[in-house]
């Protein structure tokens, strides 16, 4: 590559990185309200303990400075590959573990540091579902135990009756209250998904986050689920942070969408504008990877997917600068040592931020790139 | 993995340590949370013929006096830095790893236990030798032919192994095979193998049988389920589809994997062991370190007590040890970790 | 290690074995020499050091590589009991009524270095023999007996004193013991293996007993205490010295620690010679030995000069009360007594006395007697029991050592036998060590926790009055801080006897007043006598010169000799 | 098939749930997991006959005084006429007949199937509540190290660790020895008890412990303690409503294999001469005793198979119980 | 056996005894397969994939299976086949890869190992040659520095070097029939996307006949010729790839497509799920398996409840379609009904 094209190459990215004018960034927080979440420099890092005496020697960086905000009846998706940390950002919100750093504001206050006990009324306000629909629900319990756990912990007093409510609430989520009685063992793996979710709607919450909520279902409960999601948001007006690794499923479901890499957010934007004008060389290469059910499209497909060769790297020592560069066809010396801001780029709508010093513009040919090592 | 190895005999150092001071306190404190005196206590050991005036001699001797701390540090000292002896007519060197001396015999007692171990260890290792064969062979022909009628005697045995106490295995035997049938050697006819290899051998064949017979019956049930387990991973599934004949599947792929939780088993057990077979011993009369351990409790002989707890204490954290680092060996994931 | 049997002519088929054929005469005699005795012992020898050891098997077997001043005749039958003497030229003699004693010593002794046996050896091993700390084990007679300088430790610690008051050494071969009182059985004292010498430049304390100069005819071959030694012949031994030793094997092994029951075996299959210990076989053994009249005739039945008894402890109530104790008396199951110790065979024969008859004036007679079987009188009882206004029975405890089996059989048997006249017994195990020192032979102990009763043995250090009676009887060896074996005799007047008793020069007289003390004592009921203890020891199949002496009661180990 | 939206009955379960096999409609009760193991349970037949016999065992030991009553004699009351008293044996070797089902013990002559009845009582009090010492301590010492984590559980670990160094039956022999005859207000066969309960116990909790750390480790990274978390649940809800509830089937499993091993454990301290004191019997009391008379076959006979089948039964029992309740199994 | 077919199966029933009755998993499928082709079998969790794809390497144990009917490869019967006749073409002419890369590979043993191990079984060739031959496996499999990566540890790879490994030890001995048992599901869509890419290649290369087991029916799209939907144990829809995704003729297969949200198109407002749960197949529903969860089954007059449907021809050559409804009046209901909802804005 000559020294020109790089030129070239910067040049483009000054003009994408050229900073969105403040008044559109705020005319369109106006639009969407203020946000009931909002997360700014969220950090956690889990110690790595070795040697004779235990010493710290390192940590494993698995959230490291994530900002956004969730405005009050939307879904922010939020999508990354294994290990990029997901679940530990959902953790993070829903306060399971604490934050090594950085703020978490919930509906006007920050929660990031509260101790459990100043904790727990929130918790009302915020629930989770979990991923795995065997090991969220505890098989020593019935199913009236587990949907009513919310009152009994919370000492929540419901008009007719604990069970009268957990009736309610299984109805309501599609499964008949005769089940009342029975284990969840008893149950196939969307059912139980439908009891965990009966669940977290037991107190109102503002807030579900969603740690890949259909990721074990098969595609046909899947479906039932996420429509189930779907409408339980539009009754309840819940706000959702939606976790999955699935892009097709986050697509559907999300109002907005984050990228994750690496413990950072690389790219978050409206939906639609996400995924027709991707701007992150991660976000396009997730995106082409993604395989389509429509073989008429094969070759074409084919020849156009954005290969990444070789593995995520260790969140222990990720690299520095940008973090995708090790992996990233259009890296130059400038991602080893500046970590490009996540910021909207100009030509795009405020709310569509990406975090790239060479973000990929429209009319950029991308198909049939393939990272530097392949090259 | 250095540290890893120097954090762990930290820990083994520890441990003995703890369990010293837990066995001295025992002996030393209770007799005297009860009400012994030093006189009283020393009264076991002035024979038969002692005057109050003796008995307050030996007491001193014996350092019955001293507050418990400075008795267990000068045991502690005798085990790093030896102690003397007075034996009257001058003194004794006993070198570094010093355990004192009997109360009764006035003999050190580390000799003697360097002494009892070969008996140990040749009761143990042969009996594990047995056992690991017979047990983990009718385990591993138990699982592969799960639910036969060899699978099913084989696994009845078992349990009825597991289920007999070894003083009761070992009474019948001696009685059936050693004095009915004049089989084997009768009990308490231990020869060193230094001694003549043949008779070492016949004197230890019954011991080893019924001790082996116990253990086989365990460690058959465990290789089983252990077996049993493996095979039905998703390796042995590879390993077959790859077209390994299965011999080769069971053996180097099922096996292996299945006997690696064993070896922690067997650690332990084998640590156990030479740290007493105080039943066997005591059934067969071998005077092993588990039939010491009994003659000095019975004879109040503390020096001796604290001596062979602290061998066996070693053993066991020793195999524990021998077997985390064997793992390391034997399984690469922990390896690497 | 036996090595050829040689020609069996020679052996032991000449004699016809029969039921104590080695009782009262010897078994096979026979003069050849060599061949090897191998001996086991089912515990540890609790010294081999003349001068800390205290059990008769020790003293017997000691004579092999030992010489003690005086010895009892090796022979079978009653004279087997009378002194004679051995490292001495005569038996003691005495001036003053018995105040010093003098042995002129053989010349020609040598130890199995070479070097002569001298007075002074002697001196030193029984001076030494009285530092307890080194030497716990052995008696206490001498510092009993000896006008010893105050304060006297013995020649470790008290270097350089002066101990002529108590022993001088005129001459190489002059000993002559200075006493604090009269006492006419010193010979006795005498014959104690503390007076085996011991040369003071070979003595090393504690550890002596790793290699005991002998004297004997026999020296320490190999020695892993605790384990096993051997002894081989001494060069040095000169038979025209010793005019009692035979010394016909080349060597002797023995085996400690062995499985009691796995010597018996070995002794019935001919692949071990002698259980060291006598005390005879296992109860295991007993139906095999006793069922089969040809293996019955191949053992020995004597007595032991040992008496298996209860003691009646006068200061737990109600037994202060004599009646009482005479309840417990009658209503003792003596027969059961005697099954748990072994039966008639191996147990011994139902007591009436505390002296066994091996004791010079032995008595028999009865004052309690137990019914026409033997099993107690239950009438006789009851009526003690209502003198005593314990018409219903009463509570206590029973005390035992737990390793003894013999004795918890006796003390369930007794539980059973005292439960008919309503006398209810619970049984206390203790551990044999602390027996006499903590629990059964500690007289606070004893009172607070109302061990009424207490199971217990004595055998006499020599067949006589004084070395069987002065330590069960006399109510002055009780400590309190416990240990002494008398548990129960708490008389004056029996104190008083003692004394008498003790100042008696004639043999004659002396006996007949332990007789006196002897029924004194049953009459004020402080002992339940159970058995006078008999082994059936196993006779050696190969051995010749096999009889049993009556000092020891079991085989004269230096007689012995290979068929 | 298209179902407007707004609706949430596009969802209802049309077909019977295939976990609940062939019964629809029924069922309104759910069956919990423990009915399934029982219900599986009730189809093994060896667990059960194991299962049978330990009832009968736990009558015998309840009703030890009827039944000796009936069938044979006070079990400490000798009958010294059935003995050839200069061999010791009982006449015609074994003295087996109607009165004496099991023969008489050599030397007194007592009965020895009363003493093994009696035995029973003694066997099972002491490993029942040994095992329950243990279960206690094991269980709450375990989950404490498993939920807490960090330094607790360091510390609970490494105590095991010792606990399991420790050459125990030695040590056990040592401590019974030296503990004296009266303590805690109890003498006789009660402190003989309670000390061996407590020696027994005390050094067989790790066993269980290690077992229930492992297992709330496990559990504690179960999602459904996260949702608890979620809910706002304090430590100890999620300890006793959580846990405990998912660790009944191991701690009760391992109770049930553990029981045999305390009863082998009891016998053998017996067999070493630290058990309950004579006369009272006990199994391993009356095989120490036939050790001596080692020839005799009946006396070490019969309180050896006494053992053994308690033991089997136990172990056949405890097995099926694991297969039963092992989630392995379930799936 | 018809020309070119490689591998053909024939009326294939597999099941297993269980406490609870007979579990019926795969129940009487047919298909063939020809070299150079890829077939795609795609079905919900518990339809019986995995099962038919042990069945054809005959890895079912005997003692717990039971395996009716003809598998076909190249001119064997299998089914018949002894066990040892079987066990020689494992690995040699047919291969399979796993799912899960991890647990499917030993972890006390090497990747080399392991790959040298499985070459060694059907070529005797030395240790040294058999490692070169590993080596150079792992190289074509784009695993980097191969030489060195022969003698690590499963664990020490990544997911996706392991599901390459995988593919290296199936590959070694040239198959010429290669089954993978969801090879990707596993894995993160961009290493997916590389695997796929890597299969793809070396088939062409090989020009082995390929079975690509998934329920993922992007992965089918992208690499089957030829698709079979099952659907409790039975094959319910049957053609080439463009046939059943773009004319299917099943109801389930709808409702598979309609489930799906996609990323290739703007949103549905909703997705059209199937309704209910998969069946229990121990107690298939009577009729027509799929009829409780079917939406047209009113339309079948009562057939759906009472018969099993046969597989037969649709309109397309080689459609094969388990449906009681007339051929016309699913395309109808497809091209009306179902595809312009799962297609509309
Ligand atoms: N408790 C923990 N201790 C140490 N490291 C952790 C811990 N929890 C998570 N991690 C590490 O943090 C990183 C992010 O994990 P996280 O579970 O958040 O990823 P994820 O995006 O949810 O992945 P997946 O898609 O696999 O669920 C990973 O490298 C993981 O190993
Ligand atoms: N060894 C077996 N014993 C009993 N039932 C079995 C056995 N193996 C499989 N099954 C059953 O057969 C059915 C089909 O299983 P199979 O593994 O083929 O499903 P699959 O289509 O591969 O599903 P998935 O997508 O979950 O992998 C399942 O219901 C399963 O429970
Ligand atoms: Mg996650
Ligand atoms: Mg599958
Ligand atoms: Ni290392």
């Amino acid at each position: 590559m000559t020294d020109q094209g790089a030129t070239a190459e910067q040049a483009d990215a000054v003009r994408l990185s050229d900073p969105v004018p403040d008044d559109v960034i705020l005319r369109e927080r106006a639009d969407k309200g203020d946000p009931l979440l909002s997360v700014k420099g969220l950090e956690k890092h889990f110690p790595i303990v070795k040697g004779l005496l235990r010493r710290q020697v390192g940590a494993v960086r698995a959230v490291d400075g994530v900002t956004f905000d969730v405005y009050r009846g939307e879904t922010l998706g939020l999508v990354g590959e294994s290990g990029c940390g997901k679940t530990t950002t959902g953790r993070l919100l829903t306060r399971l573990v604490e934050p090594t750093g950085g703020s978490i504001d919930f509906d006007g206050r920050d929660i990031a540091h509260l101790r459990q006990g100043k904790l727990r009324p929130l918790r009302r306000d915020m629930q989770m579902i979990f991923q795995d629909p065997f090991s969220s629900l505890n098989p020593r319990h019935t199913v009236g135990t587990i949907v009513g756990a919310p009152f009994r912990i919370q000492n929540v007093k419901t008009e007719h009756g604990i069970k009268r409510a957990v009736q309610d609430l299984l109805k309501l989520v599609g499964l008949s209250p005769e089940h009342y009685n029975r284990y969840p063992h008893e149950f196939s793996g969307g059912q139980r998904q439908r009891i965990g979710i009966a669940r977290t709607l037991a107190l109102r919450p503002k807030l579900i986050v969603a740690d890949e909520p259909v990721s074990a279902l098969d595609v046909s409960i899947q479906a039932q689920v996420v429509n189930l999601l779907d409408d339980i948001q539009r009754e309840f007006d819940l706000t959702y942070v939606f976790i999955a690794h699935d892009l097709s499923v986050v697509r559907h479901i999300s109002d907005r969408v984050a990228v994750m890499y690496l413990g950072k957010v690389v790219e978050i934007a409206d939906r639609d504008d996400l995924y027709t004008r991707p701007r992150h060389p991660y976000t396009v290469a997730l995106m082409s990877a993604v395989p389509v059910p429509d073989p008429a499209r094969r070759d074409r497909a084919q020849r156009e997917r954005v290969l990444l060769t070789g593995d995520v790297p260790s969140p222990i020592n990720p690299p520095s600068g940008c973090r995708f560069r090790t992996r990233c066809w259009k890296a130059q010396e400038i991602c080893a040592t500046e970590e490009p801001p996540l910021l909207p780029r100009l030509g795009d709508a405020a709310s569509h931020q990406t975090a790239c010093h060479f973000p990929i513009d429209d009319a950029e040919e991308v198909a049939g790139r393939s990272s530097r090592a392949t090259a | 993995m250095i540290t890893y190895i120097i954090r762990r005999l930290l820990a083994a150092v520890l441990l003995l340590f703890i369990v010293s001071a837990a066995v001295f306190s025992i002996f030393y404190l209770v007799p005297r949370l009860v009400g012994a005196t030093p006189e009283t206590l020393a009264t076991r050991y002035v024979g038969r013929s002692a005057t109050p005036e003796t008995v307050n001699l030996i007491a001193h001797k014996l350092g019955f006096y001293d507050p418990i701390w400075v008795q267990y540090g000068r045991w502690v000292k005798g085990i790093f830095l030896g102690s003397e002896y007075d034996y009257g007519s001058g003194t004794e060197q006993c070198p570094a790893p010093c355990f004192g001396y009997s109360f009764i015999t006035r003999q050190p007692v580390w000799p003697d236990l360097l002494d009892r171990l070969p008996v140990t260890l040749s009761l143990a290792v042969g009996a594990a030798t047995l056992w690991v064969i017979f047990g983990v062979a009718t385990g591993v022909l138990s699982a592969l032919r799960r639910g036969s009628l060899l699978d099913r005697a084989a696994m009845g045995v078992s349990l009825a192994g597991v289920s007999m106490p070894i003083f009761f295995t070992g009474l019948i035997s001696l009685l059936v095979f050693s004095y009915q049938l004049k089989w084997t050697a009768a009990g308490g006819s231990y020869t060193p193998f230094t001694e003549n290899p043949g008779d070492w051998f016949y004197s230890l064949l019954l011991p080893w049988i019924v001790l082996a017979f116990q253990f086989s019956a365990q460690y058959a049930r465990l290789t089983r389920a252990g077996m049993l387990e493996t095979l039905g991973e998703d390796y042995i599934r590879t390993a077959r589809a790859k077209g390994l004949p299965e011999r080769a599947v069971t053996v180097q792929h099922g096996l292996r994997a299945a006997l690696t939780p064993l070896l922690t088993i067997f650690g332990l057990d084998f640590g156990l062991l030479l740290g007493g077979a105080v039943l066997t011993e005591q059934v067969f009369s071998l005077p092993g370190l588990g039939k010491y351990a009994v003659d000095a409790i019975t004879n109040n002989d503390l020096p001796k007590v604290l001596g062979v707890t602290m061998m066996a204490a070693l053993f066991v954290v020793v195999a524990n040890l021998v077997v985390d680092l064997l793992y390391a060996v034997v399984d690469p994931r922990v390896r690497i970790n | 290690a036996c090595g050829g049997d040689g020609d069996d002519s020679s052996s032991g088929s000449k004699a016809k074995p029969e039921f104590n054929a080695a009782v009262d005469k010897i078994f096979n005699p026979s003069d050849k020499k060599g061949g090897t005795i191998r001996l086991a012992n089912a515990g540890d020898w609790d010294s081999l050091d003349p001068g800390d050891t205290y059990y008769g098997y020790s003293w017997d077997f000691l004579r092999l590589y030992g010489r003690s001043l005086l010895t009892f005749k090796p022979s079978a039958g009653q004279d087997g009991n009378e002194l004679i003497p051995d490292l001495a030229e005569n038996l003691g003699e005495t001036k003053d009524n018995g105040k010093t004693w003098t042995y002129k010593l053989r010349k020609g002794v040598k130890y199995e270095d070479g070097t002569e046996v001298k007075a002074a050896d002697v001196k030193y091993a029984v001076l030494r023999s009285l530092d307890k700390e080194t030497f716990p084990n052995g008696p206490d007679y001498f510092r009993q007996f000896l006008n010893l300088p105050e304060g006297y430790k013995g020649p470790y610690k008290s270097k350089g004193v002066n101990t002529d008051s108590a022993i001088t050494t005129p001459d190489d071969s002059t000993v002559v013991f200075h006493l604090k009182q009269a006492f006419g059985g010193f010979d006795y004292l005498a014959a104690l293996t503390q007076t085996v010498p011991v040369p003071e430049s070979k003595d090393k304390g504690a550890n002596y007993k790793q290699h005991v100069i002998s004297t004997g005819p026999y020296m320490f071959d190999q020695n892993n205490l605790g384990k096993n030694f051997t002894l081989k012949r001494n060069p040095n031994w000169d038979q025209g010295t010793d005019p009692f030793r035979k010394a016909l094997p080349d060597a002797f092994e023995v085996s400690l620690n062995v499985n009691p029951d796995d010597i018996d075996n070995r002794l019935l299959s001919g692949d071990l010679d002698i259980d060291v210990v006598g005390t005879g076989v296992q109860p295991a053994t007993l139906g095999r030995v006793v069922g089969d009249p040809t293996a019955k005739a191949g053992t020995d039945n004597p007595y032991q000069s040992r008496l298996w008894y209860t003691s009646i402890v006068g200061t737990v109530k109600p037994l202060d009360n004599i009646d009482c104790r005479k309840a417990v008396l009658y209503a003792a199951d003596r027969t059961g007594y005697q099954t748990a110790f072994g039966g008639p065979l191996a147990g011994g024969d139902l007591a009436s006395t505390i002296m066994p008859p091996t004791i010079p004036g032995y008595q028999k007679y009865d004052l309690y007697p137990a019914g026409p079987d033997n099993t107690g009188d239950v009438a006789k009882a009851k009526e003690a029991l209502a003198a005593c206004g314990q018409p219903n029975g009463f509570e206590t405890n029973i005390a035992y050592r737990a390793e003894r089996p013999k004795e918890k059989a006796t003390a369930e048997s007794l539980q059973q036998s005292l439960a008919r006249v309503g006398i209810k017994l619970t049984l206390k195990p203790f551990p044999q060590g602390d027996y006499f020192s903590q629990y059964a032979g500690n007289p606070p102990y004893v009172k607070a926790n109302n061990i009424g009763l207490a199971t217990n043995g004595w055998g006499a250090d020599w067949n006589d009055g004084f070395g069987y009676l002065s330590q069960i009887v006399d109510s002055r060896v009780i400590r309190e801080t416990g240990g002494s074996s008398n548990v129960s005799v708490r008389d004056p007047q029996v104190d008083k006897m003692l004394d008498e008793a003790l100042g008696l020069t004639d043999a004659k007289a002396r006996e007949a007043k332990w007789g006196e003390i002897d029924r004194k004592v049953m009459e004020d009921a402080f002992i339940l006598p159970g058995v006078y203890a008999k082994a059936l020891l196993i006779r050696p199949k190969k051995l010749t010169n096999v009889y049993v002496n009556p000092a020891y009661n079991m085989y004269d180990y230096v007689a012995l000799g290979v068929a | 098939m298209v179902v407007g939206p707004g609706t949430v009955s596009d969802q209802v379960p049309v077909t019977p749930d295939p976990a609940e096999g062939s019964v629809p409609g029924k069922a309104i009760e759910g069956r919990s997991l423990g009915r399934i193991a029982w219900t599986r349970l009730k189809r093994d037949k060896v667990a059960m006959s194991g299962g049978y016999v330990i009832v009968f065992l736990i009558l015998v030991a309840i009703f030890a005084p009827l039944i000796v009553k009936f069938l044979g004699d006070p079990p400490n009351e000798f009958h010294q006429n059935l003995i050839d008293t200069s061999t010791l044996a009982p006449k015609g070797g074994t003295g087996i007949s109607g009165d004496h089902l099991f023969g008489v013990e050599p030397q007194n002559g007592r009965d020895i199937f009363s003493r093994v009845v009696y035995g029973a009582r003694i066997s099972l009090l002491i490993a029942f509540l040994a095992t329950g010492l243990s279960v206690v301590i094991g269980s709450i010492l375990g989950v404490v190290a498993g939920f807490f984590g960090g330094w607790v559980d360091a510390l609970i670990s490494r105590a095991m660790d010792v606990f399991l160094a420790f050459p125990l039956l030695v040590f056990s022999i040592a401590l019974a020895g030296v503990i004296p005859d009266k303590a805690f207000g109890l003498t006789g066969d009660a402190l003989r008890i309670a000390l061996l309960v407590f020696i027994i116990g005390f050094f067989s909790w790790p066993y269980i412990g290690r077992i229930v750390r492992g297992q709330t480790l496990s559990l504690r990274e179960r999602e459904f303690v996260d949702a608890a978390r979620s809910l706002g649940a304090r430590g100890p809800y999620i300890i006793f409503k959580e846990l405990l509830p998912n660790l009944v089937a191991p701690i009760l499993i391992y109770a049930t294999l553990l029981i045999p091993t305390n009863i082998l454990f009891e016998a053998a301290l017996s067999f070493l001469g630290v058990g309950v004191r004579p006369p009272t019997a006990s199994w391993g009391g009356m095989l120490s005793d036939a050790a001596r008379f080692y020839t005799i076959w009946h006396f070490m006979f019969f309180p050896g198979m006494a053992i053994f089948i308690t033991v089997l039964a136990f172990n056949l029992f405890g097995d099926g119980l694991r297969d039963a309740l092992d989630p392995k199994g379930r799936r | 056996m018809a020309a070119g077919t490689f591998l053909e199966v024939k009326d294939l029933k597999i099941s297993f005894p269980t406490d609870d009755g007979l579990v019926k998993s795969v129940d009487g499928l047919s298909f063939q397969l020809e070299r150079g082709k890829t077939l795609g079998i795609v079905g919900e969790s518990g339809s019986g994939k995995s099962v038919t794809s042990l069945g054809i390497l005959g890895l079912h144990n005997k003692r717990n299976a039971q395996v009716s009917g003809e598998i076909w490869l190249d001119g064997d019967e299998l089914v018949s086949a002894g066990a040892e006749t079987v066990r020689a073409l494992r690995g040699n002419k047919m291969a399979m890869i796993f799912q899960d890369p991890l647990s499917a590979m030993h972890p006390f043993y090497t990747i080399g190992h392991q790959i040298i191990e499985a070459y060694r079984v059907h070529h005797k060739v030395s240790k040294k040659v058999a490692r070169k031959h590993a080596i150079d496996m792992l190289g074509r499999v784009g695993i980097p520095q191969p030489e060195r990566r022969v003698d690590d540890y499963p664990h020490q790879f990544s997911g996706g070097m392991r599901q390459r490994a995988m593919i290296a030890m199936a590959l070694v001995n040239d198959p010429q029939l290669l089954i993978a048992d969801e090879p990707t599901t596993a894995l993160d869509v961009t290493v997916q996307a590389q695997i796929l890419d890597l299969m793809h290649k070396l088939q062409e290369e090989f020009n082995s006949a390929l079975i690509v087991i998934t329920h993922d029916l992007g992965v089918v799209a992208e690499l089957a010729d030829d698709v079979l939907v099952m659907y409790g144990g039975r094959c319910i829809e049957y053609g080439t790839a463009r046939t059943i995704f773009e004319q299917p003729e099943h109801p389930y297969t709808w409702g598979l497509l309609g489930s799906m949200p996609r990323i290739d198109r703007p949103n549905l407002d909703r997705l059209v799920p199937i309704p209910g749960l998969p069946p229990s197949l121990i107690n298939l529903p009577t009729g027509c398996a799929f009829h409780p969860r079917c939406a047209y089954e009113p339309r079948t007059g009562g057939l759906g409840r009472s018969l099993s449907p046969e597989l037969a021809g649709s309109g397309q050559p080689g459609h094969l379609v388990r449906c009681h409804l007339p051929t016309d009046e699913r395309q109808r209901i497809w091209r009306e009904d179902v595809k312009p909802k799962l297609e509309a804005q």
